[in-house]
């Protein structure tokens, strides 16, 4: 414990020092951040003390594998050229049949180089891995192809009913530690925000701890690393890092329920809530408007513990949808929003319509066809071959979820 | 498969009890033992992996019966007693051919057989009770990794039952001299081991719970 | 190929058979006594099935040594390991070892022999 | 039934009978010298090295095809040239395909073809079952690839981590391909393996004590040993992932209380081994190629055998290094993280080694020799990157990013693939009798190399970036975009080079084929055994097995020292070469059966995935073909092989082959017991 | 190329063939079901396709392999007598096959009316009579000399009956030993395993100790063994099991529901 890396965040300007020195020494990090114009999934910008402990252990390492590589190739290179047979040279060249000693001698060296390189790999590895369960925890259940996080709210030590479940953004407190419980309701995913912290699996069954936390309030992107299936590569997350007043209201907020809206006000979210109730709850809550209805599709208790489509009772109080893929906000241009204040700028409607005038076409789901034998489970959400005003109803009743 | 035939002139009994086992080879053993052991090493991690993954499963099942509800220890008991005389009645086939008593080896070999098939006919009293009782193979995870391991090991036993009656009919037919007395040899390691992993089961799977 | 003209390989396979002849096979004498101590040792496991309430510490401690001895004696005898030329032995023993230490390890790393370690039925 | 007809008939032809002139009984054997029959019904090392090669360069040409089509989607950001269930059974069958039908078997090519000729022997030790390896492995393949056409390639990654490839998440037979196929496979290497082990230990020239023996079968003997020992474990997962999905076990089934960790465990005790086997083997053609254009002995011996046998002994116990993020505690971690660590320090001892063989010789820069450099300095940028994974921290920023696809690729390709091909140009005079094209062999290796790192290369920057591997399409805004694209270029030119080599091929055969030249037998100024045989080998190998004094005894008879202690050629490659009269050789006959016992193999194969009906028929020809193979003598002592010479000397090909007398009944436990009892 | 010998079981197996694909459709395939192995389109009655298609495929194989090794070519034929002439075609003499036949249908006969056993089995035992009067007949013809015809036969035959038989007998042995086993209480089962056990090796060093025992007296000892064993085991099997108690097991979850693998009280928890 005592060891880990300065902690509540240093400030952003140190670390960009030290690449700058880094990238000094090492050309082939040049060439890197070079390239890299815009790379916010990069593995080699930490912005948070677990990922940064990570970046120091390997830029050492890779000092040392720069190294070795450039005595290995440069080495080669010059044994190329200076004892490249001229022509017409017939001698046999010396018998030399071994050197016991240097041949020890470079057992010993590397060996003695690792030793080190352990030493530090073991203190890190503890470092990070040190769990404190008294700070804030989050469940982090992994489903093809999204992530749902649930919020003990109501201290009781479990997660399900009457606790905050929400999905895609994971919002936390940022400079403080928050504590992860990461797991799956299908197959293994990988959760990964490369600024924050290495990757833990989510492992069906199985309940991981990993610790992350963000120096400053931002949007941290991330994606599923572990190959789970048709929409792997869009099974995407994001952590929303508030300041701490800002994420205790949000937590509150999330808290209420929604709530119907008025038919004479917005008779077309009226509408459209009339739909969502009898058309959407076989898969999805909103808390207020269909819980009966939900309940009676044969939700029953153990999926509010994981639910097999995202909790849209705070729907529009999101930045992304349907597994972080698209934004649910875009800010005047139509350009994704990427701080986290600004959600709320301007729906993106398009993109929103899209999803739900066919789910798998915007996104490969295994939801229409039902395979022979085996289980009937339905992976993703099916086409409803909703009318267009049908669609219009719906956009306007998720804009009122916020 | 013994090496023997390449000697020009047969073997001689008395000269060389043990048949005669190749010199041509650069260790001085057969390829054919050799080849028999290597597998032995090679099986050990495949039971090594079939009895981890029933050490892992056993108690995870979510649904009964469990491993307490079914077992019948004194049955597998007898069987064991059953599988380990066999590995007598093998050695004593091994040693009789050695000593070119294909009679007496014939007979071990047949009682050798006799007795694996009560093994095996105990497994399917025991698998055919223990789905009376409500443990089928699909029926919870202890289910699938119990009929797993004992399965692979049954079919072992068989299959050695199977050579075992061929060797009696090449013995019956008078190919089963003590020239090849290795082949009779060989074939008991086969059947030894799938005892000693017999031996292994017994203790891990059975009486410790 | 009777006259034997050239020594194959480096380990003398003259002095291989040498050894083996030095030291004789288990006679069925041998072998009947050993399946009795084998015989005599299954049934104290089988005891243990009968004594109530035994702890697993105690049932391991007890059944371990009783299945490795007859797990030696069978491979040591009626095997002809500790006989027949040790490049069987050593294979066999890689095998086997290997096993283990891979095993063990897999299960320590899945947890199973720590409370964590879900026991369900 | 007539079981026992009359008891004292033996089974077979009595010699009465035998005295016919040919033996035929119900089975007449497989005779033919030339033609196709030759090759299908051959147990010829030889032969069975060259089919062996012939298919892994097959299916890197399917394997290489499917790499295509994976870059091709992944040039730019956003593509959709097909689906991402296609994508996926792509890059899972590209990964199948390479590792274990191009990979493998183009090791067990080389090792097929020389260990017998590199240990003075006229044939591995059961020739019968190494034939069956290969019909074996082909079934395999074939199984494999035919997935394609019956519903679809496996979508579950090459390492197919369950739950996500059970039934419930993978409902097409995809997967049971995968399951299946492999086990196939698998099996073919089982049983070479314990051919090839035997081979080694028992097959030695008379004085080749084991210490003399060269580094290529040194480091063959240790891959097979890595096979013998991990094959079974990937055997068991596959069988429990079979019985999961098609009889409903619940192994994998979370519900029923599984713990998905125990594939993962059981693949990668298995699949850490297996990147060894896949290494050393081209770890040993260097060792072969160096010293000869170096013109020098390999550096430290003892060391590069050491080394090799280090490796594989630590590579069994570093597997969860693929499993940082599992969720292993951190205990586990530690421990795996530092093992692999110091996998680096034996690997370390090679590279030094070969770059001190070379230190103070004479290089010629052959084709070969490119390759054989191209293998030093290209593996060691994968292994760099392989030391960084195994710093278990770091690793779980890097693992399933294009990072580590970057590094498999540096070791494999870079590594193992480089050898290979080197490997190819170094032995195909002796195994065909004409050198390929040097001129081109130069363009097929610069283009190679440049090829590779520019496909392999960026992959390092992408995977650091953040990009995961195994997306079917990736997002504009990443930085991604660039470095794809530069991929991509760069497999088009590994596809140039790889014409290049098909047309080398070619055209030098034409040439030769126009005006042959005779290579002789040491067209390099070789050392091991191998090179004192006439290109191309003759089919009994050795007119007489040579009795071995030295490592490098070839050589040592073509080289020694002269009166000042200077050492000086004594003699040429030609002069001390056998000349390939086989007289008075008996070699192992051929036989029907390796074919026919892996035909019913692959019935059952594909009987337990459609139809058990069809399991049942193949079941029938597997124990047809192992009794009749059982009964067969290995060696047909009335087949005329070669001129048959004096009956006294029946037995020149002692070191040979299974052998069996006339109308022996014996072979039958231990041949088919291989086959069955495995399953 | 097609010899004589082989035209037998081409013949068998395009008939077979042909059966196979007729079975398929009528039994309710549609499509190319039968032709496609049930790739494309459905087959029928699985259990009968299957069968049907094995014997199209067994007997095929066995005319590739009978032409494969050149049988009843008269040059082979010739060879194999090392006369220099073609030999005539010796009649073929008596054969016990046709009354096991007539068994056999008589087996199904019964069958029909009583037991469906009786009925499988008579139809295992025409299988098993068309597959060896068929290898029998064509063996007879293969050369002029019955003593290589005989060994040619079993060249053939031996590599299937040898492990049938022992199958066969490793079978019933098991079953019918298992039935009694069933038909006894548990403990009585444990007794009666430990007595034959006991016995088996009894009669085994009984026998190995008399080394000059009648070789009679063994094989009616064996014979008396088996048909113990069967007599026993079948009336075991007529008596049928004891009572079994059911273990509660939760079959009902298996189907249908949704994995929710979270609500499985095995969960583990790591690192923590
Ligand atoms: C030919 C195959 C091959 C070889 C030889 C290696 C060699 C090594 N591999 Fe690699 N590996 C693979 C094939 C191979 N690998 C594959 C296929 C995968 C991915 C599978 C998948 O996920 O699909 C993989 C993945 C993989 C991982 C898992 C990554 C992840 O998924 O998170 C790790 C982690 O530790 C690793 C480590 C190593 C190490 C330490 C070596 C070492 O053996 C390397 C040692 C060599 C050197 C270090 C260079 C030479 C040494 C010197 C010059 C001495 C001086 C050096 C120092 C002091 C450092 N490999
Ligand atoms: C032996 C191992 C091997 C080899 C040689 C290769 C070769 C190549 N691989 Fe590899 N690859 C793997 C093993 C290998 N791969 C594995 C194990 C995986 C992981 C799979 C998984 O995740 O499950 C993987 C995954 C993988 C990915 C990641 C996919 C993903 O995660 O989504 C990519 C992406 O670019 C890739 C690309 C390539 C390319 C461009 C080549 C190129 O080098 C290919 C070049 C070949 C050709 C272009 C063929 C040209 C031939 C001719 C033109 C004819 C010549 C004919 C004769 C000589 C007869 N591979
Ligand atoms: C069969 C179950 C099912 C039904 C019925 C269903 N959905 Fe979905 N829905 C899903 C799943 C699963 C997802 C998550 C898909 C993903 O991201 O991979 C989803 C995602 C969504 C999302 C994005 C939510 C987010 O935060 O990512 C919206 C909005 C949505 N559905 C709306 C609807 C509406 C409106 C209906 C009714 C017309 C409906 N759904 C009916 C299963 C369903
Ligand atoms: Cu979830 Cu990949
Ligand atoms: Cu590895």
């Amino acid at each position: 414990m005592q060891s880990r890396p300065e902690r509540p965040a240093r400030p952003a300007t140190s670390s960009r020092l030290r690449r700058g020195r880094l990238a000094l020494v090492l050309p082939l990090t040049l060439l890197l951040s070079a390239c890299a114009s815009y790379a916010p999934q990069d593995t080699l910008r930490p912005k948070g003390p677990f990922a940064r402990a990570i970046d120091n252990l390997w830029d050492g390492v890779f000092a040392i594998a720069v190294v070795v590589f450039f005595f290995v190739q440069l080495g080669t290179l010059f044994i190329i050229i200076r004892f490249r047979r001229r022509h017409g040279d017939d001698e046999l060249p010396s018998q030399t049949h071994g050197n016991p000693r240097l041949e020890i001698a470079w057992t010993l060296l590397p060996a003695v180089i690792l030793a080190v390189v352990a030493f530090f790999t073991l203190r890190t590895l503890f470092d990070i891995k040190e769990v404190d369960e008294d700070d804030l925890t989050i469940r982090v259940v992994g489903q093809q192809w999204w992530w749902e996080y649930q919020y003990d709210t109501n201290g009781d030590g479990t997660f399900g009913e009457g606790d905050v479940v929400t999905a895609n953004d994971l919002v936390i407190p940022a400079g403080v530690d928050v504590h992860l419980e990461v797991t799956s309701n299908d197959v293994i995913h990988s959760f990964w925000i490369p600024s924050l912290n290495g990757k833990m699996d989510a492992v069906p069954g199985r309940v991981h701890p990993l610790m992350i936390n963000a120096d400053e309030p931002g949007t941290y992107v991330g994606q599923c690393t572990e190959f789970c299936g048709l929409s792997h590569a869009y099974m995407r997350q994001r952590v929303i890092a508030l300041p701490m007043d800002e994420f205790e209201a949000w937590l509150e907020a999330q808290q209420e329920d929604a709530e119907m809206p008025d038919p004479d006000e917005d008779p077309e979210a009226f509408a459209g809530a009339e739909l969502f109730t009898t058309q959407c709850s076989g898969c999805h809550l909103a808390r207020g408007i269909n819980d009966e209805e939900f309940e009676a599709q044969g939700n029953g208790e153990e999926l509010l513990v994981a639910r097999n489509a995202p909790d849209l009772t705070h729907f529009a109080s999101r930045g992304t949808f349907a597994g972080a893929t698209f934004d649910l906000w875009v800010d005047a241009d139509g350009d994704e929003i990427v701080e986290a204040d600004e959600i709320g700028g301007e729906l993106n409607r398009a993109e929103l319509e899209a999803w739900l005038r066919n789910p798998p076409e915007q996104k490969p789901m295994a939801a229409d066809h039902v395979p022979e034998g085996g289980d009937d489970r339905v992976r993703g959400m099916p086409n409803f071959n909703l009318q267009e005003d049908q669609i219009d109803q719906l956009v306007a009743f998720l804009a009122t979820l916020d | 498969m013994s090496d023997t035939a390449m000697t020009a002139q047969p073997a001689d009994p008395e000269l060389h009890p043990k048949g005669v086992v190749s010199h041509q080879t650069s260790t001085g053993i057969s390829n054919e033992k050799l080849a028999m052991w290597l597998f032995l090493g090679s099986d050990c991690l495949l039971f090594g992996a079939l009895i981890s993954t029933y050490l892992l499963l056993r108690h995870r099942s979510v649904t009964g019966p469990g491993p307490e509800d079914v077992f019948d220890i004194p049955f597998t008991s007898v069987s064991s007693f059953v599988l380990l005389f066999s590995s007598l009645t093998m050695a004593m086939a091994v040693g009789a051919i050695h000593r070119g008593e294909e009679r007496r080896c014939r007979t071990f070999l047949v009682t050798t057989a006799m007795l694996g098939a009560l093994f095996i006919a105990g497994q399917v009293y025991e698998f055919t009770s223990f789905v009376k009782e409500g443990l089928g193979y699909t029926t919870n995870i202890f289910g699938s990794a119990f009929y797993t391991l004992t399965g692979f090991h049954g079919v072992h036993v068989s299959v050695g039952i199977v050579f075992l009656l061929g060797l009696v009919i090449m013995s019956l037919r008078g190919n089963l001299g003590p020239e090849r007395a290795e082949t009779v040899e060989i074939f008991g390691l086969y059947w030894h081991f799938v005892d000693i992993v017999w031996i292994l089961i017994f203790t891990v799977v059975y009486l410790i719970p | 190929m009777s006259v034997q003209t050239e020594p194959r390989g480096a380990a003398g396979p003259a002095e291989h058979d040498h050894e083996a002849h030095q030291k004789a096979h288990p006679t069925d004498r041998d072998y009947i006594v050993i399946a009795v101590v084998l015989g005599i040792i299954t049934l104290l496991e089988v005891g243990t099935y009968f004594i109530e309430d035994a702890s697993t510490t105690f049932l391991v401690a007890t059944l371990f040594p009783m299945m490795i001895a007859k797990f030696l004696a069978v491979c040591g005898w009626f095997m002809h390991l500790r006989y027949d030329n040790p490049i069987f032995r050593r294979v066999f023993t890689f095998g086997l070892v290997l096993a283990i230490v891979v095993f063990v390890a897999t299960l320590t790393s899945m947890e199973y022999w720590s409370d964590v370690y879900p026991r369900g039925m | 039934m007539a079981i026992v007809e009359s008891p004292t008939t033996p089974l077979e032809l009595s010699p009465g009978a035998a005295r016919v002139r040919r033996p035929l009984g119900g089975f007449t054997r497989p005779t033919a010298t030339t033609g196709w029959k030759s090759w299908l019904f051959t147990v010829d090392h030889k032969k069975i090295g060259i089919m062996y090669g012939a298919a892994s360069l097959f299916f890197f040409l399917i394997g290489g095809i499917e790499a295509v089509l994976i870059r091709l989607q992944l040039a730019a950001p956003g593509q959709k040239l097909y689906s991402a269930d296609l994508y996926n059974q792509l890059f899972t069958m590209h990964g199948v395909t390479m590792i274990f039908l191009v990979i493998m078997p183009m090791g067990a090519a080389f090792m097929n073809y020389l260990i017998p000729l590199q240990i003075g022997a006229r044939d591995v030790a059961f020739p019968r079952l190494n034939a069956f390896s290969f019909w074996c492995f082909l079934a395999g393949g074939i199984m494999l690839n035919t997935s394609w056409f019956l519903g679809g390639g496996p979508d579950g990654g090459w390492f197919a981590y369950a739950p996500n490839t059970g039934v419930t998440f993978s409902p097409g037979h995809g997967m049971d391909f995968y399951a299946v196929g492999l086990q196939i496979v698998g099996l073919a290497s089982l049983v070479a393996a314990v051919n090839l082990i035997t081979t080694v230990l028992n097959m030695r020239a008379p004085g080749m004590t084991m210490m003399k023996v060269p580094v290529f079968t040194w480091m063959s003997l240790v891959t097979q040993m890595l096979l013998l020992f991990s094959l079974p474990v990937i055997s068991v997962a596959l069988f429990l992932l079979t019985f999961d999905r098609l009889w409903d076990a619940n192994f994998f089934n979370v519900a029923a209380g599984a713990d998905p960790l125990l594939w993962e465990h059981l693949f990668w005790i298995f699949g850490h081994p297996e990147v060894y086997i896949i290494i050393l083997p081209a770890f040993g053609i260097a060792s072969e190629i160096i010293p000869v254009f170096s013109r020098k002995p390999i550096f430290g011996y003892p060391f590069m055998v050491f080394s090799g046998i280090a490796i594989a002994f630590m590579g069994f116990g570093v597997w969860a290094h693929h499993m940082f993020a599992s969720g292993m505690g951190p205990l586990s971690m530690a421990a795996f993280s530092l093992s692999t660590m110091f996998i680096a320090v034996p690997t370390g001892v090679k590279i030094l080694n070969w770059m001190a063989t070379m230190w103070g010789g004479k290089l010629r820069f052959t084709t070969p020799m490119l390759f054989a450099i191209g293998l030093v300095t290209m593996f060691t940028i994968g292994g760099l990157s392989g030391v960084t994974h195994s710093i278990a921290p770091s690793d779980t920023q890097q693992t399933d990013t294009y990072y580590i696809v970057a590094h498999f690729h540096y070791v494999i390709f870079g590594g193992a693939f480089l050898g290979f091909l080197g490997a190819f140009y170094f032995w195909w005079p002796k195994a065909f009798g004409y050198m390929l094209d040097e001129k081109l062999g130069k363009w097929h290796f610069w283009l190679t190399l440049i090829g590779f790192n520019l496909t392999f290369g960026p992959m390092h920057i992408l995977g650091l970036q953040g990009m995961p591997r195994r997306m079917h399409t990736y997002v504009e805004g990443y930085g991604f975009e660039f470095w794809n694209l530069v991929s991509t270029i760069g497999v088009f030119i590994i596809a140039v080079a790889m014409l290049v080599f098909a047309w080398n091929i070619l055209r030098s055969w034409r040439a030769h084929r126009a005006n042959p030249v005779d290579v002789g037998p040491d067209p390099w100024d070789g050392r091991s055994l191998e090179w004192s045989v006439p290109s191309p080998t003759p089919a009994h190998n050795f007119d007489e097995i040579p009795t071995v004094s030295h490592l490098d005894e070839f050589w040592h008879r073509k080289y020694q020292e002269d009166e000042a202690g200077k050492v000086v050629r004594v003699a040429t490659g030609e002069e001390v070469a056998q000349k390939g009269d086989g007289t008075g050789v008996h070699l192992p006959s051929p036989s029907y059966w390796p074919l026919v016992l892996a035909v019913g193999l692959l019935l059952i194969g594909y009987g337990v995935i459609f139809n058990l009906g069809l399991a049942a028929a193949g079941a029938v020809v597997l124990v047809l073909a192992g009794f009749g193979w059982g009964y067969e003598p290995a060696d047909d002592p009335e087949a005329h092989h070669g001129p048959e010479a004096n009956g006294d000397e029946p037995a020149a090909d002692g070191d040979g082959a299974e052998r069996e007398p006339v109308g022996v009944t014996a072979g039958a436990p231990e041949s088919d017991e291989k086959a069955s009892s495995d399953e | 190329m097609i010899t004589t010998g082989s035209k037998w079981f081409f013949g068998l197996g395009i008939v077979s063939l042909v059966l196979a694909f007729a079975y398929g459709w009528t039994t309710g395939g549609n499509g190319l079901g039968p032709l496609t192995v049930g790739y494309k389109g459905g087959v029928g009655d699985h259990f009968g396709y299957g069968l049907l298609l094995t014997a199209a495929l067994v007997s095929i194989f066995l005319g590739v392999v009978a032409t494969a090794a050149r049988d009843a070519d008269a040059e082979a034929v010739a060879q194999v007598a090392g006369t220099e002439t073609v030999p005539p075609v010796v009649p073929a003499g008596a054969s016990y096959w046709p009354p096991v036949a007539a068994f056999g249908v008589a087996l199904v006969v019964v069958g029909l009316v009583t037991e469906a056993i009786l009925f499988v089995a008579g139809l295992v035992v025409i299988g098993v009579v068309l597959v060896e009067w068929t290898v029998q007949t064509w063996a007879d013809r293969a050369t002029g000399d019955p003593e290589v015809n005989r060994r040619i036969r079993n060249r053939i035959m031996a590599p299937i009956e040898y492990p049938a038989a022992a199958a066969l007998t490793l079978a019933v042995l098991a079953v019918a030993l298992s039935r009694v086993f069933l038909a006894l209480s548990a403990e009585a089962a444990v007794w009666v395993a430990l007595g034959v056990g006991v016995v088996i090796v009894g009669v085994g060093f009984f026998i190995a100790s008399r080394p000059r025992i009648s070789p009679n007296v063994v094989v009616g000892l064996l014979v008396a063994g088996a048909v113990i064993a069967i007599g026993v085991g079948v009336a075991a099997g007529v008596a049928g099991t004891r009572e079994f108690e059911e273990h509660e097991g939760d079959h009902g979850a298996e189907e249908g529901a949704l994995p929710a693998p979270l609500a499985a009280p095995v969960t583990v928890e790591v690192g923590s």
